[in-house]
């Protein structure tokens, strides 16, 4: 088919930031379906919560405290968390890099803390439905927060190096602040099934 | 639409200003097609996309046009693979107490017909004809995230290998392919049975929850210029719908499969209703995925269908606006009507007459498609061809297959048909109907386009009434035995019932519909070596897949189209306005806006990469050892993880780095 | 033309071959549930028949006209265009009616069929098992508390109450020609109501699969006149008759003996097993294995000797009795009336 | 070398999951029921008698169905009535790490064929000599003793015990807090 130009392209810029990149979108498209996920595991646990009158099926409550400190880290982490993606957006590197290493600190301590929250359950999964399911809900976002966190320190490392220097990286940087916002976001809801609804039965 | 209003709409990014201030390394700049001759250009654009040759080229390939025809030839040998599951098994029904077949191995053929149905053919070959034909027909020269997808087709063949390994070494499932629990739960499923079918389930929809984000995107940001909303073809509109409805519905059979492993593995109590736990949530958790999966498979062949009609019909579709809001209230009903498949497990009335409401109100807007395409054929006598034959192939078998959805739909009238043959009989018209019979219509539509040549038309006519006569003698008589009290499943029945003569019958209409796909196979390797030369555009048709060479060249279009109407062939039938500026030393691309597709960004596509098969290993092996073991999990994280930092780790390419 | 052939061929080729439907057909109602589904079930097919023919002529008018095939494909007529809006319009418009109606109409057959259970004077619990039915009749009396297996004896005419659910798996509890189906399902109870109006004899069978055997679990509501059944509840509730030929007796003890006793109950002896069916009256029953052989000796017989050969997975194991042996086991099960 | 232990891995996953997956319901007498006279003691020169009818016992001790049907028929003949849920009661536990008389199949099997002192009635004549096999397969598991991978998984019951595909990994878990 023969061809007739009518556009030139040539001075569009080679990376965007938020909405105009696709990967940005990827990374929504994946938080829809994670999100999903997470949303059909604590409709899991609602069902059988309301299924069952007594729910806790007598099993001794939690102890929130370490859910609490993991909660009052993962917000607090949003303000650098943002202050690094304004950074990124003026794709300034010292900052940037900085930035990426206050993230990586602060993903790993919750990740700490988390360590503690299997045993403040107070029960194990194979005793009941209940047990199951809060080692299941915080099973789920551990797996979440352990691979977020393991892709911040790699993008962190990364940024040393001579490839941190690019439009790119700084894409992704925006990328991975993006994703953390959506870690702590679930973590909310999920907090609140696991440590405060046993609390109301 | 002029280059100059499309320029004007652009406004300069701040990245732009801040490279100028050299935060950020200065771009490197190299040739750009403007102005190049056509075979410079060809030269040029050849060596940046190839696959690169040898066995690890191939397997590194990207290739949105080489994983898709790798995943099409996989899925067919999967269709071949379950349909002689169906000739096993309607050889051991064809009379009352045959022995051919005893219970055990049966289990296992009508579970594995049933999941390598679904898992491994039906949404696999919608999804690759997507990989396909999405980015040719918005124009663009790669799917969205090559590697993803690569990775994908990976995942899901070793998906398929390790449920098919499972079936010859005695260990398929056994279950059925929805595995009600208790059933399949850790008292009555002995061995690793119903392992495999929890692990393959999650195999397969992280291969197809993969693909359809690469879908979305590919359909959100990398449309031609020019390509507004009410300019994307109805097929990219369709599978745009289904990915949608693949990513919200296919985490609920992942968290399905995956509390099933739990509870069989680490002995959490999650359906076990003695410690709090309920067999039922098995079945809303799977059915609110079950249901979709019907749509993921069925709305892809209604784009084919919306492909196919206007080219046959020599118009444009009739009621684009009317398709399109139907397929999206098709997208958005089909999670709203997951418990007419549970009518007989005793819900509470007042419930269950909502979801009859709401099934029935599904038939809405699949109306509104088939009376649009009904009106589209009336402008004059169609072109019939082999591909318009299967459409009308679909008419008639899908409009049963829809009414006696609507029977279904019914809770008392359910209470009759549910899980016996007539139920069979349903949905046979419906994904056979519904999707095979537009896949085959489109194989012979686009089989020019992936080889270069035409298929027979004498042997597809031959294949389609061969088809035609085999499916409806195999499934019609399901109606009236399933009516007469035969329940689906059974292995045996006895021959007081007098359901002999009309199984044979069954059987041997079978044994024809299978034979029609012999007679395609030989249809499909004849064309491809010996049909006729097709040329680019063969059919006359509107859309801009059209546009390229058939085969494509590994870059798809030497110039970026631009579109200035819904069929922009027929639009712009002296030249195609096309887009220049782009380089030709990488894989350079447009990213264009979401609602108007104005250009964006010019963007780089990823480089072939081994990378994907090496995590597609790692991801596999991690879920073959988690049927055994959960610490599986544990070992698996390693290899995935340092694969997984091979694959984003740049290499120095001006692809990564810029 | 051929498409059309062939399905009447089709239709046709199965309603001659068609044998003897009606023991287990829904389409063969015997109560008046069975009767309310097959009157929806006609009534859902004869609409859904019309609209298919109607859609199938509208495909098949293009096919009369006049070939466009040299058209310009974009050069449309805005006139027809807008005519075709208006049919398009009225065929959505006459769907949604359509729809509206049978959901209103399927509504109000439930409806019907909740109404039928509400005088029920009979309650019978089912529990589903891997692969038989166990079949209790509750009575505010204890000792009248009557527990059989496969077969379930109702008065005709009246409407009986069904308890059911499963210890083991899911099930389905199914007898086309008088009602539709419900599940058996481990942790829930549902609730069947049924009447048979006239005496016979329907098959169901399971219709949920339940692993290795679900196609022989076979179950059987016999009908009978109010007194009939009554004397065949006393009947039942008697222990087994003790036998008296000397093979006979040689079967119990062999019976008590040997494994059989260790999941079977026979009112009576000793044989108090409750994880397989109880065998007190197992004579008085028509069909062996949950429906799967005719009662006959040569059938007792070859149960006992091979019964992985006829429900191969089922729990029934295969113990080793010699042909003497063997005889003297069905000798006295036969007489188990 | 990486092709020789494909070629090696392959021939034993396929005999593992044939041995663990085959589901056969009827006896199989050709390979021989352990019809040898069960000692009445446990003192024999040179330790444990050698037994004649191994064959059996392996391949019904690596089988998941048959171990399965086991844990079935330990409950339908209401083992648990001495020997509670293998924790033991009136009976012995057996779930620990004592074995009486010996773990090996053939000794459990002799166990439940034809008794022993002290209680443990013989049920030769009152279960067919699979089932006593299948029996002595899941009691084998109870004990942790059988590979993971085949050993019956929880019911769908009250948890009285981890279930046995996980002992005994979950026994050094220690009990629930």
């Amino acid at each position: 088919m023969k061809q007739r130009p009518s556009l030139d392209l040539s001075a569009l810029p080679t990376f965007g930031h938020g909405p105009r990149s696709p990967t940005w979108w990827g990374t929504l498209g994946f938080m829809a379906l994670e999100g999903m996920g997470f949303a059909i595991a604590a409709g899991a646990y609602l069902y059988l919560a309301t299924l069952w009158p007594n729910w806790r099926l007598s099993a001794p409550q939690p102890n929130h405290w370490p859910g609490t400190i993991v909660t009052l880290l993962l917000i607090v982490s949003l303000v650098p968390n943002h202050i690094l993606h304004g950074y990124a957006k003026r794709c300034a590197i010292g900052p940037v890099r900085i930035g990426m290493v206050v993230m990586s600190l602060l993903g790993v301590a919750p990740l700490v803390v988390r360590w503690f929250e299997f045993p403040a359950l107070n029960i194990y999964w194979d005793t009941n439905a209940y047990g199951s399911m809060l080692w299941v809900l915080l099973g789920l976002h551990t797996t979440h927060l352990i691979t977020d966190v393991g892709d911040t320190i790699v993008l962190t490392v990364l940024m040393f190096t001579r490839h941190g220097y690019s439009g790119r990286r700084f894409g992704d940087v925006g990328d991975n602040v993006f994703y953390w916002d959506f870690v702590v976001l679930t973590w909310i809801p999920i907090y609140l099934l696991i440590y405060w609804m046993p609390r109301l039965g | 639409m002029s280059s100059a209003d499309l320029a004007s709409e652009r406004d300069l990014p701040p990245e732009r200003e801040a490279s100028v201030k050299g935060d950020i390394a200065p771009e490197h700049d190299g040739p750009r097609d403007t102005g190049m001759d056509d075979a410079g250009l060809h030269r040029w654009l050849t060596r940046t996309w190839r696959t690169p040759p040898g066995i690890i080229g191939a397997l590194s390939s990207v290739d949105h046009k080489v994983i898709a025809r790798r995943y099409l030839i996989t899925a067919f040998v999967f269709l071949c693979l379950g349909g002689l599951n169906a000739v096993a098994m309607r050889i051991q029904l064809s009379g009352p107490q045959r022995g051919l077949i005893g219970p055990d191995l049966y289990n296992q053929l009508f579970t594995m017909h049933g999941v390598t149905m679904m898992f491994l053919f039906a949404v696999p070959i919608v999804q690759a004809t997507g990989i396909y034909l999405v980015p040719l027909m918005v124009g663009t020269r790669n799917i969205a995230f090559p590697r993803l997808n690569a990775f994908s087709y990976w995942i899901y063949v070793s998906g398929g290998i390790f449920a098919w390994v499972s079936f010859a070494l005695n260990m398929a499932p056994d279950v059925g392919w929805f595995a009600y629990v208790p059933l399949s739960g850790p008292e009555f499923a002995p061995g690793k049975r119903a392992d495999v079918w929890a692990q393959m389930i999650t195999y397969t929809e992280v291969s197809s929850l993969a693909v359809a984000v690469a879908t979305i995107v590919t359909v959100f940001k990398q449309r031609a210029p020019g390509m507004s909303l009410d300019r994307i073809p109805l097929y990219v509109w369709a599978m745009l719908v289904t990915s949608f409805v693949v990513v919200f519905a296919m985490p609920a059979v992942m968290i399905t499969s995956t509390f099933l492993i739990l509870d069989r593995l680490v002995g959490t109590h999650i359906f076990n209703p003695a410690e709090g736990g309920d067999a039922l949530l098995f079945q809303h958790l799977f059915w609110f995925f079950g249901h979709p999966e019907v749509y993921i498979i069925f709305l892809p062949a209604t784009g084919m269908i919306s492909a196919i009609i206007p080219v046959f019909a020599r118009r444009p579709v009739f009621g684009h606006l009317g398709l399109v809001l139907s397929l999206i209230a098709v997208g958005f009903l089909s999670f709203g009507l997951w418990v007419h498949h549970m009518f007989a497990t005793g819900l509470p009335k007042l419930g269950a007459s909502f979801f009859t409401a709401s099934s029935m109100m599904i038939a809405i807007p699949n109306g509104v498609q088939i009376f649009c395409w009904l009106a589209t054929l009336w402008d004059g006598r169609p072109v019939i061809r082999t591909p318009l034959l299967f459409v009308f192939g679909f008419f008639f078998i899908f409009v049963i297959g829809g009414l006696t959805g609507v029977m279904l739909a019914s809770v008392p009238l359910d209470l009759q048909v549910h899980d016996t043959y007539f139920v069979v009989a349903h949905f046979h018209y419906v994904l056979i109907g519904g999707s095979v019979f537009p896949l085959l219509g489109a194989a012979y539509f686009w089989f020019p386009k992936i080889s270069g040549r035409m298929m027979s038309e004498r042997l597809g006519r031959w294949h389609f009434w061969l088809a035609f006569i085999g499916f409806n003698a195999a499934f019609f008589p399901m109606h009236l035995v399933g009516l007469w009290g035969m329940p689906r499943r059974v292995y045996t029945y006895p021959a007081e019932l007098g359901w002999g003569n009309i199984n044979l019958f069954i059987s041997a209409g079978a044994v024809v519909f299978f034979l029609s796909f012999v007679l395609f196979t030989f249809n499909l390797a004849h064309g491809a070596l010996k049909g006729a030369l097709a040329g680019d555009n063969p059919w006359d048709a509107g859309t801009l897949e059209w546009a390229t060479s058939s085969p494509p060249p590994s870059y798809n279009f030497a110039r970026i189209p631009i579109v200035t109407h819904g069929e922009p062939l027929w639009a712009e039938r002296e030249a195609l306005p096309v887009a220049t500026g782009l380089r030709v030393d990488v894989r350079e691309l447009l990213i264009s806006t979401v609602a108007e597709a104005h250009p964006d960004i010019r963007e780089k596509s990823a480089t072939p990469s081994i990378w994907p098969l090496l995590a597609a290993i790692a991801v596999g092996g991690t879920f073959v050892y988690s049927i055994f073991t959960p610490w599986a999990v544990a070992w698996g994280a390693a290899p995935i993880a340092i694969t997984l930092i091979g694959w984003f780790w740049p290499k120095g390419d001006p692809e990564d780095e810029e | 033309m051929t498409r059309v052939a062939s399905m009447a061929l089709a239709t046709a080729g199965a309603l001659l071959l068609q044998g003897c439907a009606g023991w287990q057909s829904a389409l063969d109602p015997k109560g008046p549930a069975a009767s309310e589904l097959a009157w929806l079930i006609w009534f859902f097919t004869g609409l859904s028949a019309l609209v298919w023919v109607l859609v199938m002529i509208a495909l098949v008018v293009p096919l009369m006209m006049r070939s466009r095939a040299q058209a310009e494909p974009l050069a449309i007529d805005a006139g027809a265009d807008g005519r075709k809006l208006r049919v398009v319009m009225t065929a959505v418009g006459l769907t949604a009616l359509i729809l509206v109606g049978l959901t209103l109409l399927s509504f109000f057959a439930n409806r019907t069929l909740a109404a039928i259970g509400s005088d029920a004077s009979l309650t019978i619990r089912v529990t589903g098992h891997q692969w038989w039915w166990e079949v209790r009749y509750e009575d505010a009396t204890p000792s009248r508390i009557l527990t059989t297996a496969n077969e379930i004896h109702i008065p005709a005419g009246e409407p009986v109450r069904l308890l059911l659910t499963s210890t083991d798996v899911i099930h389905s509890f199914w007898i086309p020609s008088l009602s539709g189906k419900l599940d058996l399902i481990p942790g829930h109870m549902n609730v069947l109501d049924l009447k048979a109006d006239k005496p016979g004899v329907y098959r169901g069978q399971c219709a949920e699969f339940c692993g290795a055997q679900h196609a022989n679990m076979g179950t059987f509501i016999i009908a009978e006149p109010r007194a009939k059944f009554d004397a065949w509840w006393n009947d039942q509730l008697q222990p087994a008759a003790a036998p008296t030929a000397d093979e006979a007796k040689a079967g119990e003890e062999l019976f008590l003996k040997r494994p059989c006793v260790m999941c079977h109950r026979i009112g009576g002896t000793p044989a108090g097993g409750t994880v397989a069916p109880d065998l007190t009256h197992l004579a008085s029953r028509q069909t062996l294995a949950a429906g799967t052989l005719t009662m006959s000796r040569g059938n007792l017989a070859a149960w006992i000797a091979d019964p992985q050969g006829i429900k191969p997975g089922s729990h029934m194991p295969v113990v080793e009795l010699s042909g003497d042996e063997l005889n003297a086991v069905v000798a006295y099960l036969e007489g188990l009336k | 070398m990486r092709a020789a232990v494909a070629m090696l891995l392959f021939p034993i996953l396929v005999l593992a999951a044939c041995q663990r997956e085959e589901r056969d319901t009827r006896p199989q007498s050709a390979l021989g029921s352990g019809e040898q006279p069960t000692p009445v003691t446990t003192l024999e020169p040179g330790g444990q008698r050698a037994s004649a009818s191994d064959n059996k016992a392996a391949s019904f001790e690596a089988n998941a169905f048959h171990m399965s049907e086991g844990k079935r028929l330990f409950g339908w003949f209401n083992c648990s009535g001495c020997h509670a849920n293998g924790g033991g009661g009136m009976g012995p536990a057996l779930m620990d790490e004592k074995w009486i008389y010996g773990s090996s199949m053939e000794s459990i099997h002799a166990t439940i064929r034809d008794g022993r002192p002290n209680g443990m009635p013989r049920f030769g004549d009152k279960i067919p000599d699979d089932q006593i096999w299948e029996l002595a397969a899941f009691v084998r598991s109870l004990g942790g003793n059988a590979p993971s991978s085949a050993a019956p998984q929880r019911n769908d019951d009250m948890m009285v015990h981890p279930s046995e595909n996980r002992l005994p990994d979950a026994a050094t878990l220690g009990k629930s807090p």
